[in-house]
């Protein structure tokens, strides 16, 4: 029998080893999972690689895990937002390495990791800074740069609804990078607010096949970020 | 050895090595099912495991046939056979339903077989016949993507001549793809030294099969 | 205002021209979009490349713009199935040439040349006569072959709604190749059982989002193609 | 030549800026508008026309802010700010939101600007700063992908120097990817041959605006 889920998020998280690779859903606070962030600071592994949009904001969330300096890396296309300190204080002290990518480059790169596509080519960032040291080739008279599929160990995804077999639907711009996510990951993980039985999800709307999810958790009432950062909330 | 005429039954029935090789398959497991003989391994699950099937042309969670009059043009396989929907199924593109194939998501697939070499080479699209019209569908890219690939095939041609061979003569699907070959007569691992039986059927010798496989097979 | 209604299908196949490469979505019956193909044998374009997972069955739909002898090449998969004899003879004829490609890189190829990727690698063929000619190269110690983006002039894609935005669901297994194709052509045309107005489709379902779609024309009770072929029927 | 005391106003307002640009947006356009002053365009494409938004994190159809009190932490734009769908939007993943742009089907973005140099160079992401933190978000791959990119941005930098170069000094965004600037002094297009003034805004001269402009400024 298929069933995925997990009795809590510090369950879904505990095999998270030290210097994972793990891809964290969310563009800003939209999509970002919270809980599930919370229960890997409680869990401890270090030494993490964070493939992510953003770096966080306050001192929650994925800004908490670096704050708790369990993360040696991120791969990112844009570090910095509003209420965003902790990540710029790492990198300026040498704490935290930095991958920068270009948002559809990051996108597209996680897509590939999960298609079984080692590499391609894109026009995006050729001549900038970002193309230093990348292959570049000409079709068809325009000139492109050879970006890598990437993949981690782990993702952590939010989501609206998903059923046992782990297929899972979004909430609006909260599906994000939520599904390319999970195609690119070993063990992609889903907090959904509920959790149905199979059939619960009609087949034709079904964002992430549960093919690509390994493990679902409820979280009923996810926390609003952006309150916890209005509240001046830190975790733990 | 025991030579069998003709007209002697020996080995599996192609519904014995479907029901083999379901025995195989794990609780849990996304499995894709080639056209013909492969199609006949969901029935012989065994009671007890959930496997979810995956047909190429967009459908993960396909269930059997539906009852005659109920037949959707719009709900097929990828032998274009009307199929069902199962509970937690889902629809989606050629283009994600080969990213899930290409991607390494599919945890096993069963294919028919024209040639297997020793080596795990698979030739199963074409014969190379000049004047045949080629035709590969997705079985290249099942061979390249899925974790684990096992054929189902007579051990023999019609004509008796081996299909585990030493190289495959025919054109290839993919290099090195097979894992298992599931036989009228046996079961046979590739292993770097080469095909390596399990198990034979019941009531077949291991001469009879090493006979009819034109490479050496090693002992379990 | 936005509205992609187009009154027939003779209008919306009007501009096709000779020489125009045609997406045609379907795998086997399921999404071939017989009343567009047919109306583009009514328009007359010739000297087509077509770029289909098939060739068609019986005398109908897209067997039928082959045997009209419209169809100087086509890009495949599976060039024949159970009831598909006319490729098989214009082929050996030497009348229509056929390029055979892989069914996961035949779509791959549509997706990248929707998404502006203009080549990636896969391992899909590597080492068998499909991969001749290509190139080959190694990552990670594992072979892979270049294979490049495929664009089209038009699509013809079939699906259950849409609405005057282009926004489009699908059928069932009748997806398949919609999605990938619409966004590969310079004018996708969508024929839908219904048309809707804008709102009538929720946001959260949409599978072509109406950015990849120029024309929507509604054909209430499409024909089942096996029921034609069934029948014997023949076009015009 | 009119040159202005730091405290006279001359030429047009951000909301004037944006104002002029959206007169430029074709009815059925799907456009991307970058955060800052391109934000502002929504507000003066003329009635009549219409234009679907699209935001790089998974919305076409964007709508304008909601009500207080209606927000949606997560229905938010590009900027991070809470927006609204309209009807015959759609949400969709951040893979296919870049498909859109990479691959062309986006007419139009509107994007702020550092430099831009007379062959359409952009640079603005990046002063370069050694302890500035590297953020460039979809910029790089909006110009890329974009039909057509135009530049909203000031003139001149706070401190007066020219922001239309004859080559940028800050890190590049893209090559070549400006069609037109929009400022507050004129309207610029890219040309094979450089910089070629589209119009002057009100008031407005030409030596005026070569003064301010880095390279030379062809007559319409």
């Amino acid at each position: 029998m298929i069933d995925k889920r997990v009795g809590s998020p510090s369950e879904a998280v505990a095999d998270v080893f030290d210097g994972a690779t793990i891809m964290v859903g969310g563009f800003g606070e939209a999509g970002s999972p919270v809980e599930l962030i919370h229960a890997l600071i409680d869990q401890g592994a270090t030494d993490l690689t964070v493939v992510s949009n953003n770096t966080g904001s306050g001192e929650v969330g994925l800004a908490a895990l670096l704050k708790a300096g369990r993360v040696s890396k991120v791969v990112c296309s844009f570090p910095r937002t509003a209420n965003s300190t902790v990540f710029p204080e790492l990198y300026r002290a040498g704490k935290t390495k930095l991958e920068l990518v270009p948002q559809g480059t990051l996108a597209e790169r996680i897509r590939a990791g999960g298609a079984g596509i080692p590499a391609f080519y894109t026009a995006t960032a050729v001549g900038t800074p970002l193309a230093e040291g990348k292959e570049q080739r000409t079709f068809d008279g325009r000139e492109f740069i050879l970006e890598h599929g990437l993949r981690a160990d782990f993702a952590l995804v939010k989501a609206k609804s998903a059923d046992t077999h782990g297929n899972t639907i979004y909430n609006k711009t909260a599906r994000n990078f939520g599904p390319p996510m999970a195609m690119a990951s070993n063990v992609a993980i889903v907090q959904a607010e509920q959790i149905v039985e199979p059939g619960g999800i009609d087949p034709e709307i079904v964002v992430s096949p549960g093919i690509f999810i390994d493990r679902v958790v409820e979280v009923a009432s996810p926390v609003h970020e952006s309150e916890l950062v209005a509240a001046g909330a830190t975790y733990p | 050895m025991t030579p069998a005429t003709a007209s002697e039954r020996i080995g599996r029935t192609r519904e014995q090595m479907a029901e083999r090789l379901a025995q195989d398959i794990a609780d849990g497991s996304y499995v894709n099912l080639g056209i013909g003989i492969p199609e006949l391994v969901a029935k012989y699950v065994p009671v007890g495991r959930e496997v979810v099937y995956h047909t190429e042309n967009g459908l993960l969670g396909m269930g059997p046939s539906p009852a005659e009059g109920s037949e959707d043009p719009e709900l097929i396989n990828a032998g274009k056979r009307h199929v069902t929907v199962n509970p937690g199924g889902s629809f989606f593109h050629h283009a994600d339903s080969f990213a899930m194939i290409r991607g390494g998501h599919i945890d096993l697939c069963v294919l028919g077989a024209l040639q297997i070499a020793a080596n795990g080479d698979l030739a199963n699209w074409s014969t190379g016949a000049p004047d045949a019209i080629p035709a590969v569908g997705g079985a290249m890219d099942l061979v390249a993507g899925v974790k684990k690939v096992f054929a189902i095939t007579q051990h023999t041609t019609k004509t008796g001549e081996p299909k585990l061979v030493p190289a495959c003569t025919y054109p290839l699907t993919g290099l090195g793809v097979i894992d298992r070959v599931y036989t009228d007569l046996a079961v046979i691992d590739i292993t770097p030294d080469g095909f390596r039986l399990v198990e034979l059927s019941p009531g077949v010798e291991f001469g009879y099969v090493q006979e009819r496989t034109g490479a050496p097979l090693l002992q379990p």
